[in-house]
């Protein structure tokens, strides 16, 4: 099963469970370079639910113009729907980031519990390919910094299937980071996952790979690339655990920590800018939790500090590789010295 | 009787922008007037007891009054029930109040309480009261627009025949993302009336310095508009009730209230630098909407001067009851600051400035 | 000879909106006519030879061509200088084309190529020319316009007499962003022209969908505004002279091109599946830009259609041949990841994605 | 001198430097309830350089349309000038990020140098008194982390001046992050402050108070706080090091870890939220760097966790105190063993 397919399967079924969710946003229904995670959704449900594709004069578009559709599904929300918005990517919810975080994640507090608002913010997130600096951004730490929000990134079909569901049927405002990319990519997945009642526990990380020797922390697309560095070092007799963390916000301290107490080395890894990112909080709360079982300095790899180039020798520079993480796994490891190297 | 049917002509005729103006004459009874004057001598005073209460340090903060502006909230609420709903920025006392809200709730929200509508932790700007509709309260100028249509979405979508007063200032009225909401609105077809609370001021901004055309009325290009003296609260509530039947059919509508504030824009502005006393004092005398109404239930004999007294009298007693409850009651618990952060709150540990002093497992 | 005065008609009238439209009888020479007609050529020819580039994996990631819109670009520099400037979106390649780049630098940004005009760490969407005032090549709908705005007002601040061009699309039409800027401009009589230009859809969505009016000029509601075929460059040329003209004097206004893209909205969107073949095909019959120019310059006997011809053929040839350069031209060296970060990157290190393996002082 | 007279003199200083330098904001001119911070700059430059302050027919305010005037001032700075644009608090600016970081700070880059952004971008950032959870929040940690931005926050008068003439100065988009509590506030400062060629090298921090048994890391406010903490260990026979950071963006990781290197034991303290904070990304450096320089755990002072609350007793408990940073300050120096309170 496809990300693609597995997104698509759970907005259906949600959709088919619970009247009150509804999707709308900028995935546009007869424009053929959309990514298609609503496909067939129009048809099932109509124009009163998947409100992004014309069929009737009464239905209309909302691209770019994400300041006011965001306030709308948040208002939504406010009244006891449950709007999924899309955001054609992430990059364009700088324009709404006002109502999801002080419309969103403040209200429930603020109305002390009177004003819930149950809505999935959701789309491609980060780095596609060749798209410049623009729309290359990776928005899980600015978001997962705020509470009020939850911060949900898929990997595998199962985390895609699983996540969308418990995002859609949680009551608070959640993002949902995805990553184009991955739409493609295809995950074996069990019966289980596929079952309609399936959803995965929002908060709770899952150790992709179990290892010994140094723990690899990791989120969407970045947690295959941490397979495959674990792969190479399973190879140089290194036993990698590699962790998905599947929700930034909440994030499991516990299993993190838990896992660097077993291994006592750690590499965050992400595609995100580095400064305040998801490796440094990760980073901190080890330090914090597990100072003493570390055996060594905590490795970050993430996405050069510069803003995306286009050209793809520099492109292909500025997020990591998978080497950029076998190395740092061997640094923990201390089978390498590190090199002063510059560009 | 009470119930006499009374029609009496508005201050001054609507103007309309894409429509044809509903009627200046205004069917009230003697209750009703009656009713107008004692709740906007409530919202008044409430407003004058809270600028007390800043000055005594037992509000703190941002603190936005109302008083002025009371027509527009009582007219409002005349012309519609709890089923619509009413979202406005920061100045929402009296919204609130209109909504049905106390005024122990009121001021116990304002001095921080913990019997306050958001038991003390929304504060003056975010007073709300889901059971009547009223969804705050917003701190961002101009968000509450898009809010607005989106509850009127919700609305529709329910198929629940009501409809949403999304409120703003004159200030708001040239944010961009009214515009884009109006937009969606218009080609949705949505339940939705924009309230632009014109007071000519946002913050020290006369309105032509922050708006090449001012008559906001007409700003919504192709959705249409009326401009309504919101002084009057009869022409308040012609103009809500024609705007809920026209949106209920037809889609989105403006209202352009024209008002004034008589503080200044919050409590750290005299208000008084960027207009003159004789402004003020112009608009006391001529147009208070209290004053107003006054004039009609004296002019048409439904009640005596004194026994007007009596109500404000009356109203100034309930204030000063609802200020000492208010004061007696306690602050939130300190287990409060971890409470709300998230409808469900997972289990998952949240901390405090220092982590490991303070943390706590979210409800 | 080549300069001999030609008065030709517009297609259609100029339609204005709070503004009496110039005239309909357009001054040219036959060199114009044969410079509109060589370079609206190159341009069509760049877009194609992009089409390929791309199919051919030589170019990555969104890339938005042009083809169709010619003549709004070619019409625009007609009436101005250099010295005025103009900003766009992400459909940009022929906008920097018309500023005086090249075809070398344009398609070695294509190709990620550090001969690009942006030696290729901008891409398609981010192309510049600040010595010919060009601000680029913007992938955030919308947000080129206050930033024209804000050019506009450098130019005021500076009292340099000249303008900018700020474009945008259909779709960009409905931004918030647009209204705020506008607002400001009109307010302090910013010397900037809005061009709007309307090629029917923002990426599958056609106009009627996105806008509860479609009516871009109209769109200002107290700005004037002027409704323009853009496809017919003399008329573009017409209202950007006029324009100019105007907003030096008496601040913004907006001018609505109709014009058309015949590809997709980008390389992934075949751009049929939301409009027929039939109304493509029609357009290109009835209003392509270059043929309407060739007709004219057949029809005043200016030059011979196979000498047109010629032109077409050397044009393809100029095409070629820059792009064989461009593919000879070297990858930007890695060193380049860390340069204009800033313009003072005052000795501090930036990292790479493993920080003790690739790091580097900031130039 | 005031923090106030401080900012105010700069401006005014570098305004009659460079007459390319405009102000433009929320400042508003005739209303009392404003910072002040250009008091008397209309009056001296008048209304074509103080661009929010009504005077003439031809000015106007441009309050609460902080896309639109943001958007201008970049433009204006793309063409040349040097704006400095005013919000009237931060908490706005989230209207307007999308200009500040796609616009601003990735132009430089994108245009291979051609596009420069000479803007500052100042305003008071973070928890006043009493304003509720939608206008208490810190930008420190998000605008940080992106490449293309200068992040400054100053402490003191001197602070102050010295980073505001050298943000007015740098040809790169700047963001200086005030605070509306420390205004009033008055500083001894030194004749050289005021000398009119005075600036701060951006991305050095200053070392406030030399010590060796723990260094305190802080901005802003909390440079205060600290030094009253560092006050109070003293008489408890404990040395520290206060580091007033100055500078957010670049953040002056030598410094940092040198006195790391010397006291063995940090404290980080800031206002903002702590996930993905201005304190993890200095505990990831000093692990990254000086990892066995390390004699206890990083201890993190920060904002709580949630929307700021109004209550003053629940907002006190929202926000660091004295005595926080000094119990981190001694549970570092193992004089405390932490313990674990619920709320
Ligand atoms: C986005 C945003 N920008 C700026 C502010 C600061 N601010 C608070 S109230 C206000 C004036 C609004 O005036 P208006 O809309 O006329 O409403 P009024 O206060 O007159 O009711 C401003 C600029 C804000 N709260 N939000
Ligand atoms: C803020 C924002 N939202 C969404 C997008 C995605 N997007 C790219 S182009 C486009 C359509 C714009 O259409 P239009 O303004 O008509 O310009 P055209 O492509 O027709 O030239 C959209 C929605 C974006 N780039 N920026
Ligand atoms: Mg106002
Ligand atoms: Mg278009």
């Amino acid at each position: 099963m496809t990300v693609r397919d597995a997104l698509n399967t759970a907005l259906d079924e949600e959709m088919s469970a619970d009247p009150k969710v509804f999707l709308m946003g900028e995935e546009v229904g007869e424009y053929q370079g959309a990514y298609k995670i609503s496909k067939g959704l129009l048809d099932k449900y109509g124009p009163e639910r998947v409100i992004d594709t014309p069929i009737t004069e009464a239905s209309c578009e909302i691209n770019q113009i994400e300041a006011g559709f965001t306030g709308i599904g948040v208002g939504a929300a406010y009244y006891g729907l449950r709007p999924i918005v899309e955001f054609m990517t992430f990059n364009f919810s700088m324009q709404a980031i006002d109502h999801i975080i002080n419309s969103a994640a403040k209200s429930n507090y603020m109305s002390a519990g009177q004003i819930s608002v149950p809505i999935v913010f959701r789309g491609p997130n980060g780095a596609a390919a060749g798209v410049g600096a623009q729309h290359s951004q990776c928005y899980a730490a600015w978001y997962a910094s705020c509470p009020g929000l939850k911060v949900l990134s898929p990997y595998s079909s199962e985390d895609a299937r699983g996540l969308l569901k418990a995002a859609i049927r949680d009551p608070d405002p959640v993002v949902f980071l995805e990553n184009e990319i991955l739409y493609g990519e295809s995950f074996a997945v069990s019966p289980e996952v596929l079952d309609s009642s399936f959803s995965i526990p929002i908060g709770k990380a899952k150790i992709e790979r179990g290892g010994k020797d140094v723990t690899i922390t990791a989120f969407s697309k970045m947690v295959g690339y941490s397979l495959q560095a674990a792969e190479i070092l399973a190879k140089d007799g290194i036993s990698a655990e590699v962790i998905n963390l599947r929700s930034i916000r909440p994030l499991d301290r516990a299993t993190i920590n838990a896992s660097v107490r077993k291994t006592n080395r750690l590499v965050t890894v992400e595609e995100g800018f580095p400064q305040h990112g998801v490796g440094a909080e990760i980073c901190a709360s080890v330090v914090e939790e597990s100072f003493e079982y570390l055996d060594a300095p905590v490795e970050r790899i993430a996405g050069a500090d510069v803003p995306m180039p286009y050209a793809p020798n520099l492109e292909r520079l500025a997020v990591p590789q998978v080497e950029d993480i076998v190395r740092a796994a061997k640094r923990a490891c201390y089978r390498l010295v590190p090199k002063s190297a510059a560009a | 009787d009470d119930q006499t049917l009374l029609t009496i002509e508005t201050s001054v005729p609507f103007t309309g922008h894409n429509i044809d103006p509903p009627s200046r004459s205004v069917e009230t009874t003697p209750k009703e007037l009656l009713t107008f004057f004692h709740d906007m001598s409530l919202m008044r005073r409430m407003e004058i007891a809270a600028d007390s209460l800043y000055k005594a340090k037992l509000i703190r903060g941002f603190c936005h009054l109302y008083d002025g502006q009371e027509a527009v909230s009582i007219g409002m609420e005349a012309a519609i029930t709890k089923r619509d709903a009413i979202i406005t920025a920061y100045r929402d006392h009296c919204i609130f109040l209109g909504r049905g809200g106390t005024l122990l709730e009121a001021f116990a929200e304002l001095m921080g309480r913990r019997a306050g509508c958001s038991k003390g932790k929304g504060g003056s700007m975010h007073f709300y009261r889901k059971e009547t509709n009223f969804y705050g309260g917003h701190g961002i100028v101009g968000a509450q627009v898009p809010l607005g249509c989106g509850i009127a979405f919700g609305q529709k979508y329910c198929k629940d025949e009501t409809v949403t007063f999304t409120m703003y200032g004159d200030g708001a009225a040239n944010q961009g993302q009214l515009f884009e909401a109006l937009n969606m609105s218009a080609l949705w077809d949505l339940p939705v009336i924009l309230v632009c609370e014109n007071n000519h001021y946002g913050m020290g901004t006369a309105e032509w310095r922050a708006a090449k055309s001012p008559a906001y009325y007409k700003r919504g290009d192709y959705v249409p508009g009326l401009k309504v003296d919101g002084m009057d609260v009869l022409a308040v509530k012609q103009a809500c009730k024609f705007a809920k039947e026209h949106v209920l059919k037809n889609g989105p509508m403006i209202l352009e209230m024209d008002t004034y504030r008589y503080h200044g824009h919050s409590m750290s502005d005299p208000g008084s630098t960027y207009r003159t006393r004789d402004e003020i004092s112009g608009v006391r005398q001529e147009r208070d909407p209290i004053e107003r109404v006054r004039k009609l239930i004296l002019s048409h004999e439904l009640s005596t001067a004194s026994e007007l007294k009596d109500i404000e009298k009356e109203v100034r007693k309930e204030v000063d009851d609802a200020i000492a409850q208010a004061k007696e009651t306690p602050m939130p618990d300190p287990s409060e600051l971890f409470t709300n952060v998230y409808v469900k709150g997972l289990g998952v540990e949240a901390f405090g400035a220092d982590r490991k002093e303070l943390k706590s497992v979210l409800p």
